[in-house]
């Protein structure tokens, strides 16, 4: 079975490069998009517990927690490869957006599947920097200014997640780059805590961890409803699987557990505050994105402060309902946008239900997710931080329905197509059901999702966050901020240093000068004597 | 090691070691390219006879100096006239290219 | 001296074959008919690649350097020709992407075997065979003056194919240049003079067993060192770069910027790991680090702002060149016991090669970019991965390994000296390593972004494209992602006879 | 006393006529300054006891570099520019005086005793038949720098061709000519010809023995050629003539085909079997005269300048 796992990844690979040398592949291939993934989702249930060892540096390997997420991730590319003809219609035709398409996914699924550094940083890389299409897709100058400050952060990621894995591989003295090998040789590393620093920078700003999420909210402000699917649902649990992975749950590590749960529960509320801010049900998704990835990394804190065995699993499942309901919203924003008043009831229904799940409407996928993790966040301060972060969601959950319905057709018998309608209902059901599935092998038996103390503990969080809505919605003057917050106060520093660079390109053609050249090439010459001299 | 005695040896070798300086002057502080190669070229005669100093004070097994080091500036002196030649051929071109440009009167 | 050392070993021959039989193919190249010339020197530039891997095998098979003693003399008084592990890997490296870049020039530069003897293929093709001998006999040679004659070989080949094209701007860029690699090469003769003036010697092996920390060495040293950088572009003496590489005819381009530059960095390292005393460097080499921090930032800025492609992989080169010079500071400061076990050189070799290939792939690329819609402004990409796929695969192969994504050359190069670098604790090379990586991406994706897009009216191909040409290309950029298959770990074979292990 | 005196004045003008060659604002004069440069160098190469260099840099040095430089001067339009400010030119000033301080000081603190290799020159010189021992570097120790140096030559040659405008590949060297057919030149050349020729093979010939050699003699005959040429005697061949093609190529050739006869023969790649090494020498260095003083004269000629088919 270990073949699936070469197969899971490598397959949209080849039907992208199929595509480039066949024409006929190439017209059709808008159409068979929603095949791409089916190899991943074959081996996500399986293929678990396979290894393979690829060509040079590249090996990959699937345990539980990472076929939870492949799994998950394969199914909403799935459905968004349905929609997505459906939504763009003739402008599919392009080959380019395909390429993109196809080569994120690729870096998507394999990433859940990468056994060792080098293939974990080629597929994280290849997930970020192939989103760049996605999101420019529809072009326009907001999406390219998005797509600019998308794909800074994406490369500031990567140089910092490098950073990290060097140092890991540094520390580790058999030489080896399997993943489990070097988290094993982490706690006793020289240089733990920066390889954890760097660790957390880089996967934080794949997650959108605060302050390094700016480039999230335009981002999905800017990206085509499927694309915005994908990345928020898929593409941003790169980073999950990194926390996952890479950190050492088994060694507690007190200290840096809670500064990771401090970061995490800052993004989950600053999420949420900045959230209702935001008009475009778009960008507030976004900020729950930022809350949701903020609590997961919240979670993962606490798990590695208490030396958590179980917290992969816990993760990872936490990570699952996320990919679906916060997947599925987007492509529940594709419907209702193409859907009028009359039909949109069974549109919008559901997405309330998902919404409300994500803030862990008891029942529901979300509140097996919270659940889950509950033993992990403990019953103090995090467990009550924990709790206020849900009623946070509730009233941004809350925020997204009123929002969501602005956006619908003015046409009244207007009716999205069935594939886009579809493929929300696909994703709803998967948010709503499948944890059900799971949660017995991550948390136990099911009894404790019915017993009355854990459906109170879900509801009065939810209760305390509706009434809290009701008050805000309430006040006349709500203060509005641009998506992307903080970057406004980043415009000016991108002037500036565009004027470095332009100093830079000055002193560049004043160098090139010939005199001056040539006076260096005299300077460097004495200068190494007298360093080589100084020296003896 | 000790002093240089004041010979002819040590006398033509300062000169070189002038003619270096003088040289790398020329080569950077010249506009035009004309210049510089003289420069190059002056700079190139002072290096020789750095060599030929050593040669001179490797005199020795009855010849008058070290074979080897003479040997080696006859090769340099063809090299350095190559490039000047080729050089030279360069400036003459790119000044002809100006010229046709200067008498059509465009670019 | 050791014994073993200084006499002609089996399959030293083959040394003297790397350097005649270019020769040999240039003379031929004047004498046969004008339509057998792209003949003649593809089949000398075929023998040469069966010339270069045979002396990896033969020393990977040895486990010691090949030496020739040509004439049978005995250095100091003769010559020897001597290849390490290093030298045969550059041989190779040279061979092969020289070859390719035949394939790629085939019937290039109006070339019409009917017609009458046209300048440029003559040209190029002379100046071809001149560059890839000289640069095997900059590989092998152990003489100082003798590679000084080779380094001036080099220059004279490289030049005529700057101004291949005869324009205003190329000619201006090619006597720019001469006369800046004459200034190098005039203070390298300098310090070639100083050295036998103190040793009596100029053959390297003789010389690192004599070599004392006395000044006229390390002036030596130091005098051959600025003209070798002057002569390898690194900033800030890269004045005649761009317009040079740039101004080239793209096959051209792929050869100076892949391997001429090469040429003069390799005996750099040969003076400062074979000639300098241990320990000397310390200063100097974090000199040249900085030297080389400054060529990946300033490099790679101008390459963001430039709006012809060529230009902007002109720069690249600048910056490219600057991470060769890292491998100073992290290769002296390395406590393995011998430099060339570590990381950092195996880091710096790999650099040194996934960069020629990419490079030299990037070229031929815009070469084709130019062919296939008649500009290279890249501005008007748009829609040129519908005209040329192939050539767009390969800007994307070849730049994938230039921003250092795995799997590929550029990225083990990346990860080895980082490696090296946050191994030492010496965080501020990590630094320049990183930043030159996010602004490699920016400047690549500059490129492909457009590339991959879709034009608003679809882009048609100006003129066909031999597919032949367009593979060869893609070969390259596909030879630069394999590298980064090879163990990322020290490679024994860059240790083989390197001459500061085998003296005491 | 005298001698030494004598050597100052010497060093004395060499330094003075660099020192206005640098300073001059006027290229012409500047050219004019350094022929008498390198006819300084040449007494100062013969002060030193070094005839064989000395005759190398009359020849080539000071020479033909002077006739090139010569042509380009009468071809370039003076260009006076404004001098750089007087803080750049102290400060390179300065750096150049440390760099001439730093091998002034090289200078003045020899190694002792000098190094040397006058003695393994002189053991083995009699294995290769020479007397003159600057001949037994350049043809039998170092003979591979003497092969890459007429491999350099050629390729300078290409080089300046490579420059040729594309009209006219294939055409004579430089520019045409107005020929002299009558008047005080061809009468001179007629005269001086012969001796020149002479005289170059002379140099060649007891190279091997005493100082001269194959470049020496080549220049000489090299010069006598283009003074053919500017007299109307005889005129340059098309560069695409392929006998023209042979006589450059025949000194590389014939020194590549003794230099691989010697791996069977000698042992060695450039080896000389001990019985003939002396005549084989000799004909390399013929067959090296000849390509010489070909590539010399057409490198002074310059690359074609018009189309081929005017002449034949």
């Amino acid at each position: 079975m270990n073949v699936l796992l070469p197969l899971a990844a490598l397959f949209p690979l080849a039907l992208f490069a199929l595509s480039a040398f066949s024409p006929w592949v190439r017209q059709r291939l808008a159409r068979l998009l929603w095949l791409a993934p089916l190899p991943g989702l074959v081996a996500a249930l399986f293929a678990i517990d396979g290894a393979v060892t690829l060509p040079g540096p590249l090996g990959l390997a699937l345990d539980f927690p990472g076929a939870m997420l492949l799994g998950a991730a394969a199914l909403i590319w799935l459905a968004a490869g349905i929609a997505a003809p459906a939504f763009w219609r003739e402008k599919l035709e392009t080959l380019p957006y395909q390429s993109w398409w196809l080569l994120t996914m690729t870096g998507s699924l394999a990433v859940f599947m990468a056994a060792n550094l080098v293939t974990f940083y080629l597929t994280f890389s290849l997930v970020s920097l192939a989103g760049y299409g996605l999101v420019t897709r529809d072009g326009g100058a907001a999406a390219f200014r998005a797509g600019r400050v998308y794909f800074t952060l994406a490369v500031v990621g990567e140089a910092f997640l490098l950073t990290a894995f060097v140092l890991l591989a540094v520390g580790t003295p058999s030489g080896s780059m399997a993943i489990p090998d070097v988290v094993a040789a982490l706690p006793a590393s020289p240089s733990r805590d920066a390889a954890l620093v760097f660790l957390i920078l880089g996967l934080g700003s794949k997650m959108g961890l605060v302050p390094l999420h700016v480039w999230m909210p335009p981002t999905y402000s800017a990206a085509p409803f499927p694309a915005a699917a994908v990345l928020s649902g898929a593409a941003v649990k790169a980073g999950v699987i990194g926390l996952v992975r890479f950190l050492p749950f088994s060694a507690a590590l007190p200290g840096w557990g809670e500064a990771l749960a401090m970061v995490g529960f800052v993004s989950a509320f600053f999420g949420v505050a900045v959230g209702l801010t935001q008009r475009n049900p778009k960008a507030v998704l976004a900020y729950s994105s930022i809350s949701q990835m903020g609590f997961i990394a919240a979670v993962a804190g606490m798990a590695l402060a208490a030396g958590r065995l179980a917290a992969p699993s816990e993760l990872a499942f936490y990570a699952l309902h996320h990919v679906f309901a916060k997947g599925g919203l987007f492509l529940a924003l594709a419907a209702i946008a193409t859907t009028g008043p009359r039909h949109l009831r069974p549109i919008l229904w559901p997405a309330i239900v998902v919404a409300l799940g994500i803030a862990g409407l008891p029942l529901t996928g979300g509140a097996l997710a919270k659940l889950a993790v509950k033993d992990a966040l403990g019953s103090g301060l995090a467990g009550t931080l924990g709790s206020l972060s849900a009623a946070a969601s509730t009233i941004l959950m809350l925020h997204f329905i009123t929002r969501a319905r602005t956006i619908a057709a003015s046409d009244d018998r207007a009716e999205a197509p069935l594939a886009i309608r579809g493929a929300w209902w696909i994703a709803a059901a998967a948010a709503l059901l499948l944890p059900w599935l799971l949660f017995p092998s991550v948390a136990g038996s099911i009894g404790k999702v019915l017993e009355v103390k854990a459906i109170f503990d879900l509801a009065w969080p939810m209760v305390l966050g509706g009434v809290a809505f009701l008050g805000w919605s309430r006040l006349s003057r709500r203060p509005e901020l641009p998506p992307g917050d903080v970057l406004i106060v980043l415009r000016p520093a991108a002037t500036s240093v565009r004027g470095l660079t332009d100093r830079i390109a000055r002193a560049e053609a004043w160098i090139t000068t010939w005199p001056v050249a040539g006076t260096l090439l005299l300077l460097l010459a004495i200068g190494f004597a007298g360093a080589m001299v100084a020296a003896r | 090691m000790s002093l240089a005695p004041i010979d002819a040896a040590t006398l033509y070798g300062l000169t070189g070691a002038v003619l270096v300086g003088i040289g790398l002057y020329g080569i950077v502080l010249h506009e035009g390219f004309i210049r510089r190669l003289l420069a190059f070229n002056l700079l190139g005669g002072g290096v020789f006879l750095l060599f030929g100093v050593i040669a001179r004070r490797g005199a020795g097994a009855g010849f008058s100096g070290d074979p080897v080091p003479q040997a080696l500036v006859i090769t340099g002196v063809v090299v350095a006239f190559c490039a000047t030649a080729l050089a030279i051929t360069l400036i003459e071109r790119l000044a002809a290219e100006d010229d046709a440009n200067d008498g059509d009167g465009s670019s | 001296m050791t014994p073993g050392l200084m006499a002609t070993t089996p399959g030293g021959l083959l040394l003297v074959l790397a350097v005649v039989v270019p020769v040999i193919g240039i003379l031929a190249l004047w004498l046969v008919r004008w339509r057998a010339i792209e003949w003649v020197a593809i089949a000398t530039l075929a023998i040469n690649l069966v010339v270069s891997l045979a002396t990896l095998q033969a020393v990977r098979a040895s486990d010691a350097s090949l030496v020739y003693l040509v004439g049978g003399w005995m250095p100091p008084l003769g010559l020897a020709l001597r290849a390490d592990g290093i030298a045969a890997v550059m041989m190779v490296m040279t061979g092969a992407i020289v070859a390719v870049t035949a394939l790629y020039a085939r019937g290039q530069f109006g070339f019409d075997p009917h017609g009458p003897e046209r300048r440029r293929p003559m040209v190029f093709w002379t100046m071809l065979l001149a560059i890839t001998g000289a640069l095997n006999l900059i590989f092998v040679g152990e003489d100082l003056f003798n590679l000084y004659v080779a380094l001036e070989l080099l220059t004279f080949a490289a030049v005529p194919l700057v101004s291949l094209d005869g324009s205003r701007d190329t000619l201006a860029a090619a006597l720019r240049y001469l006369v800046f690699a004459l200034a190098g090469s005039v203070l390298y003769l300098l310090g070639v003079a100083v050295v036998y003036g103190a040793y009596g010697t100029l053959d390297l092996v003789v010389l690192a067993e004599m070599r004392g920390a006395d000044g006229a060495l390390l002036l030596a040293i130091a005098l051959m060192t600025a003209g070798l950088i002057a002569k390898t572009a690194l900033f800030p003496l890269h004045l005649w770069l761009p317009p040079a590489h740039a101004g080239a005819p793209a096959a051209a381009s792929a050869i100076l910027s892949a391997l001429v530059v090469k040429g003069s960095f390799f005996l750099i390292l040969g003076l400062w790991f074979d000639l300098l005393p241990p320990g000397l460097g310390a200063i100097g080499a974090n000199g040249l680090g900085m030297l080389g921090a400054g060529a990946v930032i300033v490099g790679s800025v101008l390459a963001l702002r430039q709006e012809r492609l060529k230009l902007l992989v002109a720069y690249s080169t600048v910056a490219q060149i600057g991470y060769l010079f890292l491998v100073f500071p992290l290769a002296t400061g390395s406590e393995a016991a011998s430099p060339f076990a570590s990381l950092a050189w195996t880091g710096g070799v790999l650099q040194l090669l996934a960069h020629a290939f990419a490079k030299a792939a990037m070229f031929m690329a815009a070469g084709l970019v130019y062919e296939a819609i008649g500009h290279d402004r890249i501005a008007g990409f748009k829609g040129l991965g519908r005209i040329a796929p192939i050539t767009v695969l390969t800007m994307t192969l070849a730049s994938v390994s230039l921003m250092g994504l795995p799997p590929s050359g550029g990225f083990s190069a990346k990860w080895l000296m980082l490696s090296a670098a946050l191994g030492e604790g010496a965080w501020w090379w990590a630094v320049v390593i990183l930043a030159g990586g996010l602004l490699a991406a920016g400047y690549v994706f500059r490129i492909l972004v457009p590339a991959f897009s879709t034009p608003e009216a679809p882009a048609e191909r100006k003129y066909p494209v031999a597919p032949v040409r367009e593979c060869a290309a893609l070969v390259l950029a596909v030879i630069a992602i394999l590298i980064g298959f090879l163990p990322l770990a020290p490679w024994p074979l860059l240790a083989i006879g390197r001459i500061a292990q085998v003296s005491p | 006393m005298l001698d030494l005196a004598l050597d100052l004045l010497i060093t004395a003008l060499v330094i003075g006529v660099a020192l206005w060659t640098i300073r001059t604002r006027d290229d012409f004069a500047a050219i004019v300054g350094f022929v008498a440069y390198g006819l300084l160098l040449t007494l100062a190469w013969a002060r030193l006891a070094a005839y064989d260099v000395a005759l190398t840099e009359a020849a080539i040095g000071g020479g033909v570099t002077g006739v090139i430089l010569l042509r380009a001067s009468v071809r370039l339009k003076p260009v006076t520019t404004a001098r750089t400010p007087i803080g750049v030119r102290v400060l390179v000033g300065l750096l150049c005086a440390v760099i001439s301080a730093g091998l002034a000081a090289v200078v003045l603190l020899p190694v002792s005793p000098p190094p040397s290799l006058a003695a393994d020159v002189r053991s083995h010189l009699a294995s290769t038949g020479l007397g003159n021992p600057i001949a037994g570097v350049l043809m039998a120790y170092r003979a591979l720098d003497t092969f890459l140096e007429t491999v350099v030559v050629l390729l300078a040659l290409f080089g300046a061709w490579s420059l040729t405008p594309d009209r006219a590949w294939g055409g004579r060297p430089g520019a045409p000519i107005p020929t002299a057919s009558f008047g005080p030149l061809p009468l001179f050349g007629r005269l001086l010809i012969p001796i020149g020729v002479v005289i170059g093979i002379y140099i060649v010939w007891v190279g091997a023995d005493a100082p001269g050699g194959k470049f020496q003699g080549a220049t000489i005959l090299a010069a006598m050629w283009i003074l053919a040429m500017m007299a109307g005697l005889t005129e340059a061949p098309p560069i695409g003539r392929w006998r023209l093609r042979l006589l450059l190529a025949a000194g590389p050739i014939v020194f590549v085909a003794v230099g691989v006869a010697g791996i069977p023969l000698a042992g060695s790649f450039l080896a000389y079997p001990e019985a003939l090494a002396k005549p084989l020498i000799l004909l390399i260095e013929v067959a090296l005269t000849l390509s010489i003083a070909a590539t010399l004269g057409l490198l002074v000629a310059g690359p074609p300048e018009t189309a081929p088919g005017t002449e034949l």
